[in-house]
Parts: structure tokens; C-alpha cells; sequence
């Protein structure tokens, strides 16, 4: 099972879960399986976000690995950065 | 509209060209005489992209009529190197690193050309408060100070 | 009408021109002011009349009585006579301070002067020297305190026809001194939030015998602040007189809140900024003696 | 993973491949393209800040003679959510949101005809009051700027000027603050600055006849102009060739696209190449800088200086339209410190000034201008070294940040202690003289990066990338590959090619290039020793296998039986074509892991107590970044970094009027550092290597901004005992605290 972490704003959409866990050997199918449990978070948190596998930030890396041992962080994509 | 033409010179070499009363030189040189080393950041005389020298003097070409130079000497940053070896202030920009982006680099080059004729031993003040008038924001001027100071040790040696 | 650029050689061609143009003309020096009004849109004569090839316009002639220096001398050539340097420390302080070494290759006093900015910064100093302008015109000549030229922001006492030949300032005495200091946010590169230029002479004793205090950028024109003047003469410039006339050019100043700074600030500073100036003529002065 | 390795050319200061070109005026910059037939285009701007558009006629400017092509927002398609708002900001269209904001365009003969046209177009306004300040966007009853938004993550209390909300949270702050000896509640305020790169926005845009579009612009992403352009135009992105010229300065401000668009609409029209450069006021007035911000924090420590808990909220200004960088400055605030509780909150919020665009580091300065005083003051408090103090406290491996996941390897602690052993941190002061220090955070970026290496016959190297060098990149990107090819650094040639020619990269910024892009280079050239290595054992006729590739030549390894001279570059590469052809090397790459950096500035000003003019008389500026390739381009971007924070503490501000006009669109009375202005910087570099990067390379171009602000402000507070929490630190704004209220 991967740790997800669930973003302060996107709390709302999990009965207020700091963090959950979830199967899944991608970013992708991480997000499909909170989703899952807790429909509307994928919806909520949009299109444009960042990830943070094991601390390393991945901006647009939806089909990315993610081992089973492995902490999830969605982040808000970061406007600018420039 | 009758142009008016003026005849000049320009890194030593005759020149001609038509221009308005209005035009300015900075304009003459980019646009009709095709010097695009001179480069425009304000337009009134506050960044100092646009140096040239009109008779050894150094001004803006921005704040210079086109038609004033009739019968003048104007030096632009094109006739600073000397076919293939370059000044020692452009040596010594490329050295210690004093340019970035390189677009104030051109005024930069002309601007501290004339200062060390002028004054072949400044200090870092004289270079700092002679170079007020060419901004950069690039740099923090730091590594363009050094370059200046240096080749005036050059030139002096 | 037809857009034109001339050149007079003289004078009376100069006067010629001015006259038959009228508000289409506008003469200029080397342009400073002129060609960012032009590119601001704030000012698009058609005849823009170039008078730096009068030679009268470039003349500079240190006399035993006078000073006489030509409307249209660049700053950066007055600055390389060492002789007036040494006569006119505090003016040449000024001309020094308008614009970057770029700007000095082509800026003058009397162009400083007709383009009749409050904040122009060699104003005040000519005030402090009494300086009078030597004004052309189809009429012939006349003088003008430098005082009196400005008659509020960009506008002077020149009327239809007429130029600014030249400038003359009394030759200093041994025992006077002037300094002029001008206040900015930066070291470089900006326009005065106040100036002020003191001319001032004192005997033997130290005792303070004539005095001029101008100060610049503190209201329509150029404030000649006899007041402040007057609180120095007839005693030593110690702390008290320093004192007198600070409180004096901060009461003489008339200043404006604008982007550059505000009224009340303006007012503070001209008082700290006539003390500093004060001192450093004062200085100057006695090492005349 | 980052090597332990010895270099040859990673750290040392190579003269620049582009340099000659820079210091002869040779470079062509955006504004130096002529074409045949080209004519100029110029914009018309409002002249208020915040207006409807009833009307708009421009028949008067298309009857003039020379004018060939007018344009207007309605011959912009609009139907790309994804791109309303930039359309919008390009050419408004219900409403004018700026004084400045472009609403018709016109091109002729000759620049000077362009603008005479622009007055013959009559725009008719119905002029609205215009929101010029946070508080004004956000007060009860404030014009709104646009009726219809609802921000996401918000209850909808009706039409607002507040565009989108963040948070982030951790433990209980507000029981935590129980615990704290000392809790300091402060507020903080910045006005909006500029970037105040030196080249004007510029372009040059041929439409053909096949509806090709081709852009000569200086910009700091091809691509990304590419791809604004091709969606503000409705058209697919291949029939938009971007070449990127060389570029003046950009800083965060030459990522987005103001005329290209335009250009290409007015050649479409005219059927010629048609020439577009702002002037100096127009940049002021309608380019995106950086926006004003105010910051309400609180933190609570104990005695011995540890941070218990903390809370930010902040608002930040966007402009006309919504997209400050508030998230970014929500998610920094925090970040150097490692403690439980915590609470941010953030506003974007609109109002009638121009709309922001990235500048630097985006957000970071605001909000670290906040947490790094509020820390100095907490260290006066504690009565705690202010170094000590943030050692305390500081984050490191294993912290967890504020948005979630924990840092690696990341280097505050090394600066902190850096700069307690610098001479400058214990060198005396003088009268009138202050010392303050602040640190910075910076997250860095990696994103899209593509590098071709090509093998010429002589065995030199072409480098081929697309992102514009705006500070020696093509330098750092020919060390990287002479360092893995084991070449001359000079026999590389590195080349910044159009996007027809390079693979597709991200824009230069984020402190990405040579991070990113760099890495690319990296790995095309590592292809390239592959391949060599194939072809050694051609010519030796052995397995690859045996065939090994150290400094620049093709050995046989150890233990492998061969017994041949090694080979170098220069000699397989005379012989591709027999051993099977062109040598190229090709990688790209999303780039992941770009380490954070952290940096420590000490800045000593003198202050004069009778004007209230600060001059900085000292400055060192202490940066982790990870590995220098290039030393003097870190220096460079450390020192460039300072002075922009510099200007930003002490004079840079927007001055508006009461109708919304900004007072002083120029350099004169915008007031940046002149050369005359700072003293030399000191730019120290440490060296944490990031752990994901083949060389360690973090990001440098963006902390340096970051911590200056606080840094300048700390200092002035040391001489003066004047605490200033609102910038800039000008002469007058410092007197008046000076002197205390009511004497000026």
C-alpha cells in the first residue's frame, strides 16, 4: 500500500484524512483509487497539480511509478516558478 | 516629406544617409545605417544602452538628432575591436564574466572605452559613478566594475 | 508646416528664425530635455533649430570682473577647466549633477536654465553667484537676473524671437565660496528632490559678509531665500547661524506633495540639506582668506 | 545520482562561446531583425484603468494612407477557455482592466505613421471606478473587475475580487502557541516592481501565404511562445516557427507573450513581416511585473529560540487578471524552518493594475521580507544570535515541509554557518551603520528539456538546445559535454536553435536550464561515448564490451587482452563514416528532483539619520547551489539576484495616481541600483550536491532574490532602531519613522 497525502484544501473531499492508503503502481492509478473511495477528489483537484514522490516533486507526472512503500504528496501545480 | 540628408562619419568611415528632423540618431544608426550594436532601453537617456561617442565625447544617441551629426565623428561599439583582436575592456568583460544577458553590454563597452581615455587609472568609485548612466540588471555591476578596473591596469601596463 | 531642422551660424539668423516660427520652433543645445519632451509627446515642434554651431553660444571667458559662460557649452567641458573649477567649486557641483556622463556630453547651464524645470540643478547655484543671463533678440540685447528667468515649470521671461546667449557670473572673490548639494534617493541618475546652492563671502574674523541661499525643486521656480541669506550675515557660521538658516530655508520653501517625494518631506530635508551646503561654502570661503 | 567525481572543466571559468558576439554588438536581440517589406506595428493603450468598452471605430486609422492592417480583439478567436485571459490581456475585449492594457493595434509604413494612426481610432469608454490596492480590492462594495468569478476552495459570498484561495496546515497552531514563551503578530507590506530587464518586449512576425507564421522575438521560451501564440490564434502549434533571438534580460518576465500574437494578426492582414517593440513605457505600463503583497504573520517560540507553531496569511496582487504567485509564496514561508504546527492561507486577488507575470523566485521575496523580520525581531527578543536562532530551527534532510513531502539533502545549515565564519559577520560598523542578515528558499524547477549532440568529422561537438541564453548558459551547456567527452570546453559549439531545430524545452527560468537542460546534455553526450565505444571496437574488432571510454579516449579495459592505443574523440570521429556514419547523441528528459537551495545574505547599510537615505555599504550573499559549472555565471546570478533585492527593499516601487495611472513609467523615477548605488557583492558558494542531479547541479538563478529584502530591512533596523515593514525603505517613508509621526 502507497501513503497518500492529502492536500489541507482537498481535506474536505476525504472526511478529513491527513493521510490514506491506497494500491497502486502509478501516480495515475494512486489518483483513480482515491478517487474511488472518495469521488470528487480528482475532480477537486483539477488538472494542473504537481507530486511529490518520496519528496521528489514531479511537475506533470501522471503516469510515474510509485512503489508500494512509497508517500504520495499532491501539491497545487506552482504558478510561476520562474 | 523632403528627407535630409546628412553626411557624416562613423568609426571612421564616410557615411550617408536620409533621415527626418526628427530622427534620432539612435535611430539613424539601427534603422537606415543598419549599426545594430547600439541598442535602445529607454529612449530617454536613463540606461544608457544607446553610448556613442560624437566627436570623442560620450553621449547618448538616443538624446542626439540624426541631422546634428552632419560633418561630426560618431563612434559605435561596432569600431571598438580592432579587426581581430578585441579592446581590452571587451577582453576583460569576456574574462571576468561581466556580462549576461549582454544588452547593456554594447554602452557598457563604449562607455568604459572613453572613461579609461580619459582617466587611465580610475578607482572603483570613478568607474562606478562613470558608469551611473549605463544600467544593467543583470550583474549587480559587480563583475563589470572588475572588468574596468582590470583593463585599465592593462592599459596602463 | 513643413517639419525642418536648422542650423544659424549667428545670432541674428538664430533670432530670424525663432521669430518667423514662432511656437513651431524650438531651439535647443544638446537636446536632453528636448528630444524626451519630443518622445513623451509632450512637446513636437516642427522647426527644431540646433544653436550650437553660434559660436557665441560656446564661448567661455574667465575675466577679472565676470565670468561669461556660453548658453550652449556642454557640462562636461566646463568641468574640464580647471580654472573654473576652482572659481565656481559650487556650480560646477550642480552642472555636474545633471544626468550621467552621457547626459554631460551634451547637456548645458543655459539649456538647465531654459527648459525651466524647479529641480533643475544648476539654477539654484547660479542664483547663489548672481548670475545674469544675457538675452538675444531681434530687438537686441538684454540682461536678466538668473533669479528672474524662470517664470514658474517650463516656462521663462523669453519672449517671441528671443535666446539665452550666455551666462555671467560675477568672479568670486578670494574670500567667497559657493557649494551646492542636492538631495536624491539614489547616488546618481535622478532628479533633485530638493537643491540648494549657497554663495557666500566671509572677512578675516570669519564673519560672514554677503550671502546667497537658493533653493531648488521646493517650488515653481527656484526660491531665492533672502531670509535664510540674512541669518547669516554679520556673525561667524557657527552652530547657531547653522542653525538660523536651516530653520529659515525650511520656512522660505514652498514644496509640493509629487511621485518624488512628499511636501512635508521636502520641507525637512531643505533645511538639513542649506546647513550641509552652508558648511561646505563656509569652508571654502576661509580657505580663501 | 550525483557522482563523486574529479572534473575537468565542471568549475572552471571558461570565456563564454557567445561572448565576442556580446562585447562587439554583434548579438542580434529582438529589436535588431530587419526583413524586406517589413512595416511597424504599434499599439493603442487605455487611458484608464478600468473601463467598459462601449465602442471602438477604426475606420479613420485604416483610411490613412500607409496604413496597412488594423486589429482589434475581435479578430481574435475566443473560444479556448485555456487562453481567455491571456487573449484578453493581448487586446481587451469587454473591459480595459489596466491603464496601458492594449486594445487595438495598427501597422504601417513607418513606426511614426503607426502611431499617428493610433490617434485617428475612437475607443469610447464608460470609465469605472478603478481598485487600486489590496485593501480597495477587498474592502465591502468594491468595483468588482469581473462579475461572473467564483473562486474555487471559498464559500460563495457573491461577485468578489479574490480569484483563488490556498491553504496548507499542519497541527494545531493555535494550541500550540500556548506553549510559546514569546508570540510575535505582525503585518507586512510590499508595492508591486518590475523585472526591469534592459531590452524592451520585440518581435518580428511573417505570416505566409500558407498561413505559416514565423516569429524572430526575443522571449525566454520558443515554445512557449509557440504555443501561446497557436492558442490565442486558434491554430495548430506546428504552423508557428519560433526563433528565439538573443534576449535582454527577462528575469521571469519574457515567459509569456504581449505582441507576438498581435504581429501575427496585423501580418495576416498586410501580407508583410511586421515589426513590434515596446518602449520603455509600455513595459512599465503593460508588461507583468511583480506584484505588491501584504502579509499578516504569527509565530510562537520558546526561551531557548525553537519555533512552536506559526500562521500566515497573505494576499497577493495579480493584476487585471487572476495568477499571482501567492501558492508559491504560501508554500516558501515556512519552508526553512523545521516545526509542527502551522497554518497558510493565501489570496490572489485582482485589481486594476497590470497582470503579473513571474518574476524571480515568484512570491518568495514578498513573503520571506515578512518571516525573515519577523525572525530578526524574534531574535532581539530572545535576545539570540540572529544565526543562532535560525540554526535552531533550521530544516535540513528530512524536514518536512509545510505542503507536504520532505527535503533531501539541501544545504541552509552549511550557509548559515558560512556566514558566521565569513570576516564580514564580525567586522566592526561604523557610525550611522547597521548589519542585518536574512536566509532564502527557493523550491527550483526541472521540467521539459531536449539536447541534440552532434559529432563533427574533426571530433568537436555541437550542441544543440532551445532555451535562450540569458546569462552564459551556452557556457555551462558546452562544459557538461566537454566533461563527459572528455574534450576542449572551446571545441564544443554550443547553439540555441529555433523550434523547428531543437527538441521541445521548457522555458529558460525556474533555475532550470542548466539543471534540466544541462542533464540533457549530459545524457546525449553520455550516447555519444556509447557510441564511440562502438566504434572503437569496430577498428579493433573486438566486443564492445572490452572497449572502455575515459578522458576523451576509447580504451581497451582492464583485463580485457586487448592491446591497442587508446583512441580519441578527433580519431573515431574521422573515421563515422566507415564505422558506420554520423555520431549524434540525443536525450530528453522531464526532469525530476531539482534541489531546493537555500542561501544566507549579510548586508551592513549607513543610514543617514537626516534624510532617512540608506546606502548598503557591505553586502555578502552566501548560496548552496548544489555543484558551480560555470563559477563566475553563479556569481553572477548571486550578485544580479542581491542587487534586484536591493532596489526592491530600498526605492523600486509602482507609483499610481487616484485614476489608476502609474506616475512613473520610466527609469528615472522607477529607481533602480546604479553602478553608483552598491558596493561590491560577495557572492560565496557552497557546495551540498543535489542528490538526483548526475553532476549536483541544484538551480542558482532564482534564491538570490529572496532573502534581500529582509536582509536590507534587518540592517536598517540595526543602525536606526527602526523597525520598516512595509517596502520600500525610500528616504521619505524611513524619515517619517525616523522622526516619529506628526514631525513629517
Amino acid at each position: 500500500m502507497s501513503t497518500v497525502a492529502i492536500p489541507s484544501s482537498l481535506r474536505v473531499h476525504c472526511e478529513h484524512h491527513e493521510f490514506i492508503e491506497v494500491e497502486g503502481g502509478s501516480v495515475h492509478a494512486v489518483l483513480a483509487a482515491v478517487d474511488a473511495r472518495f469521488p470528487g477528489f480528482r475532480a477537486a483537484l483539477g488538472d494542473s497539480f504537481a507530486v511529490a514522490i518520496d519528496g521528489e516533486v514531479f511537475q506533470d507526472a501522471l503516469y510515474e511509478p510509485v512503489a508500494p512503500e512509497s508517500e504520495v504528496h499532491f501539491l497545487p501545480a506552482l504558478a510561476g516558478g520562474i | 516629406m523632403a528627407k535630409l540628408h546628412v553626411e557624416t562619419s562613423v568609426n571612421g568611415e564616410p557615411t550617408e544617409f536620409l533621415c527626418e528632423p526628427h530622427t534620432t540618431l539612435l535611430d539613424a544608426l539601427r534603422n537606415d545605417i543598419g549599426l545594430t550594436g547600439t541598442k535602445e532601453g529607454c529612449a530617454t537617456g536613463d540606461c544608457g544602452a544607446c553610448s556613442v561617442t560624437l566627436n570623442g565625447r560620450l553621449v547618448c544617441s538616443c538624446l542626439v538628432l540624426a541631422a546634428e551629426v552632419s560633418g561630426q565623428e560618431v563612434g559605435t561599439v561596432e569600431g571598438v575591436a580592432d579587426a581581430e583582436t578585441l579592446h581590452p575592456v571587451q577582453q576583460k568583460l569576456l574574462e571576468h564574466a561581466g556580462l549576461q544577458c549582454g544588452i547593456c553590454t554594447p554602452g557598457v563597452v563604449v562607455a568604459a572605452k572613453a572613461l579609461l581615455e580619459r582617466d587611465p587609472n580610475p578607482s572603483e568609485r570613478d568607474v562606478r559613478f562613470w558608469l551611473a548612466g549605463n544600467l544593467c540588471r543583470c550583474t549587480g555591476y559587480d563583475k563589470i566594475i572588475r572588468a574596468v578596473l582590470d583593463a585599465a591596469t592593462e592599459m596602463r601596463a | 508646416m513643413q517639419a525642418g531642422f536648422e542650423q544659424p551660424r549667428t545670432i541674428e539668423e538664430a533670432t530670424a528664425l525663432l521669430q518667423k516660427h514662432g511656437d513651431a520652433a524650438r531651439p535647443f543645445a544638446g537636446g536632453t530635455d528636448l528630444l524626451v519632451q519630443m518622445r513623451g509627446g509632450m512637446r513636437s515642434p516642427d522647426i527644431l533649430v540646433d544653436l550650437k554651431r553660434i559660436p557665441e553660444l560656446g564661448q567661455l571667458e574667465i575675466g577679472s570682473d565676470e565670468i561669461v559662460i556660453g548658453a550652449a557649452c556642454s557640462t562636461a567641458s566646463l568641468r574640464e577647466n580647471a580654472e573654473l573649477v576652482r572659481l565656481l567649486p559650487g556650480l560646477l557641483e550642480a552642472a555636474e549633477l545633471i544626468g550621467s556622463e552621457q547626459i554631460q556630453g551634451r547637456s548645458s547651464i543655459g539649456g538647465n536654465l531654459c527648459n525651466a524645470s524647479p529641480a533643475a540643478d544648476s539654477v539654484p547655484a547660479l542664483v547663489a553667484n548672481s548670475a545674469v543671463c544675457s538675452v538675444a533678440g531681434p530687438d537686441g540685447r538684454r540682461d536678466v537676473p538668473a533669479a528672474e528667468f524662470s517664470t514658474g515649470p517650463g516656462s521663462t521671461v523669453l519672449g517671441s524671437g528671443e535666446l539665452l546667449v550666455s551666462l555671467r557670473v560675477p568672479r568670486p572673490a578670494p574670500d567667497a565660496g559657493d557649494a551646492y548639494l542636492r538631495f536624491i534617493p539614489r547616488s546618481e541618475m535622478d532628479i533633485a528632490v530638493v537643491g540648494v546652492g549657497v554663495a557666500l563671502t566671509l572677512d578675516a574674523d570669519g564673519t560672514c559678509t554677503a550671502a546667497r541661499v537658493a533653493l531648488g525643486a521646493v517650488g515653481p521656480t527656484v526660491i531665492d531665500a533672502t531670509t535664510a541669506a540674512t541669518a547669516l550675515l554679520g556673525g561667524p557660521i557657527d552652530t547657531a547661524a547653522l542653525e538660523r538658516v536651516s530653520e529659515a530655508a525650511r520656512e522660505a520653501a514652498r514644496p509640493i506633495d509629487d511621485k518624488r517625494g512628499t511636501a512635508a518631506y521636502r520641507k525637512h530635508v531643505a533645511g538639513v540639506l542649506t546647513r550641509r551646503t552652508v558648511e561646505i561654502a563656509a569652508r571654502r570661503a576661509a580657505e580663501g582668506n | 545520482m550525483s557522482e563523486d567525481r574529479k572534473f575537468r572543466w565542471v568549475g572552471t571559468r571558461p570565456i563564454r562561446h557567445d561572448g565576442i558576439d556580446k562585447v562587439t554588438g554583434r548579438a542580434q536581440f529582438g529589436a535588431d531583425l530587419s526583413l524586406p517589406g517589413m512595416i511597424w506595428g504599434k499599439l493603442l493603450r487605455s487611458p484608464h484603468a478600468h473601463a467598459r468598452i462601449v465602442s471602438i471605430d477604426t475606420s479613420a486609422a485604416e483610411a490613412i494612407d500607409g496604413v496597412l492592417a488594423v486589429v482589434t480583439a475581435t479578430d481574435l478567436p475566443d473560444d479556448d477557455p485555456k487562453v481567455a485571459d491571456l487573449a484578453r490581456n493581448i487586446l481587451a475585449r469587454e473591459k480595459v482592466l489596466y491603464h496601458g492594457h492594449a486594445i487595438a493595434a495598427v501597422a504601417a509604413t513607418s513606426a511614426a505613421l503607426a502611431e499617428r494612426a493610433l490617434d485617428a481610432i475612437t475607443v469610447e469608454y464608460e470609465v469605472l471606478k478603478p481598485v487600486l490596492s489590496l485593501e480597495a480590492a477587498l474592502a465591502s462594495g468594491a468595483p468588482i473587475l469581473d462579475e461572473a468569478r467564483r473562486p474555487k476552495d471559498m464559500e460563495d459570498t457573491g461577485p468578489t475580487n479574490i480569484a483563488a484561495r490556498c491553504e496548507f496546515s499542519r497541527g494545531e497552531p493555535e494550541s500550540a502557541f500556548a506553549q510559546a514563551d514569546v508570540v510575535l503578530e505582525r503585518s507586512y507590506e510590499t508595492q508591486m516592481v518590475h523585472q526591469g530587464y534592459i531590452e524592451p518586449h520585440a518581435c518580428v512576425v511573417q505570416t505566409k501565404e500558407d498561413g505559416l507564421i514565423e516569429i524572430w522575438c526575443c522571449t525566454q521560451g520558443g515554445f512557449a511562445v509557440r504555443s501561446l501564440t497557436a492558442s490565442v490564434l486558434g491554430i495548430d502549434t506546428s504552423r508557428v516557427k519560433v526563433t528565439p533571438s538573443e534576449i535582454g534580460g527577462g528575469f521571469g518576465g519574457k515567459t509569456t507573450v504581449y505582441l507576438e500574437p498581435v504581429a501575427a494578426l496585423l501580418s495576416r492582414k498586410s501580407g508583410r513581416p511586421v515589426k513590434m517593440v515596446m518602449t520603455r513605457e509600455e513595459v512599465f505600463r503593460a508588461s507583468g511585473p511583480a506584484g505588491g503583497a501584504k502579509i499578516d504573520l504569527k509565530v510562537g517560540a520558546t526561551r531557548d529560540g525553537r519555533i512552536v507553531a506559526g500562521t500566515a496569511r497573505m494576499w497577493m496582487e495579480a493584476g487585471g487578471f487572476p495568477g499571482s504567485p501567492v501558492q508559491a509564496g504560501a508554500m516558501c514561508i515556512f519552508s526553512p524552518y523545521d516545526f509542527d504546527h502551522l497554518f497558510i492561507e493565501g489570496f490572489d486577488v485582482v485589481l486594476n493594475k497590470p497582470k503579473v507575470a513571474a518574476y524571480r523566485a515568484p512570491g518568495a521575496p514578498q513573503v520571506t521580507f515578512a518571516i525573515e523580520s519577523l525572525m530578526d525581531e524574534l531574535a532581539n527578543e530572545l535576545e539570540i544570535d540572529p544565526i543562532d536562532l535560525r540554526l535552531a530551527n533550521a530544516a535540513k534532510e528530512g524536514t518536512q515541509l509545510p505542503y507536504g513531502p520532505r527535503f533531501k539533502a539541501v544545504g541552509m545549515i552549511e550557509t548559515l554557518e558560512a556566514a558566521r565564519a565569513h570576516p564580514h559577520y564580525a567586522a566592526p560598523l561604523g557610525k550611522n551603520q547597521g548589519r542585518g542578515m536574512a536566509v532564502g528558499f527557493w523550491f527550483n524547477n526541472g521540467m521539459n528539456s531536449s539536447a541534440d549532440v552532434h559529432l563533427t568529422e574533426d571530433g568537436t561537438a555541437v550542441v544543440v538546445t532551445g532555451n535562450p541564453d540569458i546569462g552564459g548558459s551556452r557556457a555551462s551547456m558546452a562544459i557538461m559535454c566537454a566533461e563527459e567527452l572528455g574534450i576542449d570546453v572551446e571545441k564544443v559549439r554550443p547553439v540555441v536553435a529555433d523550434t523547428e531545430t531543437a527538441g521541445y524545452t521548457d522555458v529558460t527560468g525556474g533555475s532550470r536550464v542548466t539543471f534540466a537542460t544541462g542533464w540533457a546534455v549530459i545524457e546525449a553526450s553520455r550516447k555519444i561515448a556509447s557510441e564511440l565505444c562502438i566504434r572503437a571496437a569496430k577498428i579493433w574488432d573486438c566486443d564492445v564490451e572490452q572497449v572502455g571510454f575515459s578522458e576523451g579516449h576509447c580504451l581497451p579495459v582492464e583485463g580485457s587482452g586487448l592491446d591497442h592505443a587508446p583512441l580519441s574523440v578527433a580519431d573515431i570521429a574521422k573515421q563515422m563514416a566507415r564505422t558506420g556514419g554520423p555520431i549524434n547523441g540525443q536525450a530528453q528528459l522531464n526532469a525530476r528532483g531539482a534541489g531546493p537551495a537555500f542561501a544566507t545574505h549579510l548586508c551592513d547599510v549607513e543610514v543617514d539619520p537626516e534624510t532617512g537615505k540608506v546606502d548598503v555599504v557591505r553586502y555578502t550573499a552566501i548560496q548552496d547551489v548544489g555543484r558551480a559549472i560555470h563559477p563566475s555565471y553563479v556569481e553572477g546570478q548571486i550578485q544580479g539576484g542581491a542587487a534586484q533585492g536591493i532596489g526592491w527593499a530600498l526605492n523600486e516601487e509602482y507609483v499610481f495616481d487616484e485614476a489608476g495611472r502609474l506616475e512613473n513609467p520610466g527609469f528615472l523615477d522607477y529607481r533602480m541600483p546604479v553602478a553608483s548605488d552598491l558596493p561590491m557583492i560577495d557572492a560565496v558558494i557552497v557546495e551540498v550536491p543535489n542528490p538526483t542531479h548526475p553532476y549536483g547541479v541544484r538551480g542558482v538563478g532564482e534564491t538570490p532574490i529572496v532573502p534581500p529584502l529582509a536582509a536590507v530591512a534587518n540592517a536598517v533596523m540595526a543602525a536606526t532602531g527602526v523597525r520598516m515593514q512595509s517596502l520600500p525603505i525610500s528616504p521619505p517613508r524611513l524619515l517619517e519613522r525616523l522622526l516619529g509621526a506628526g514631525d513629517v
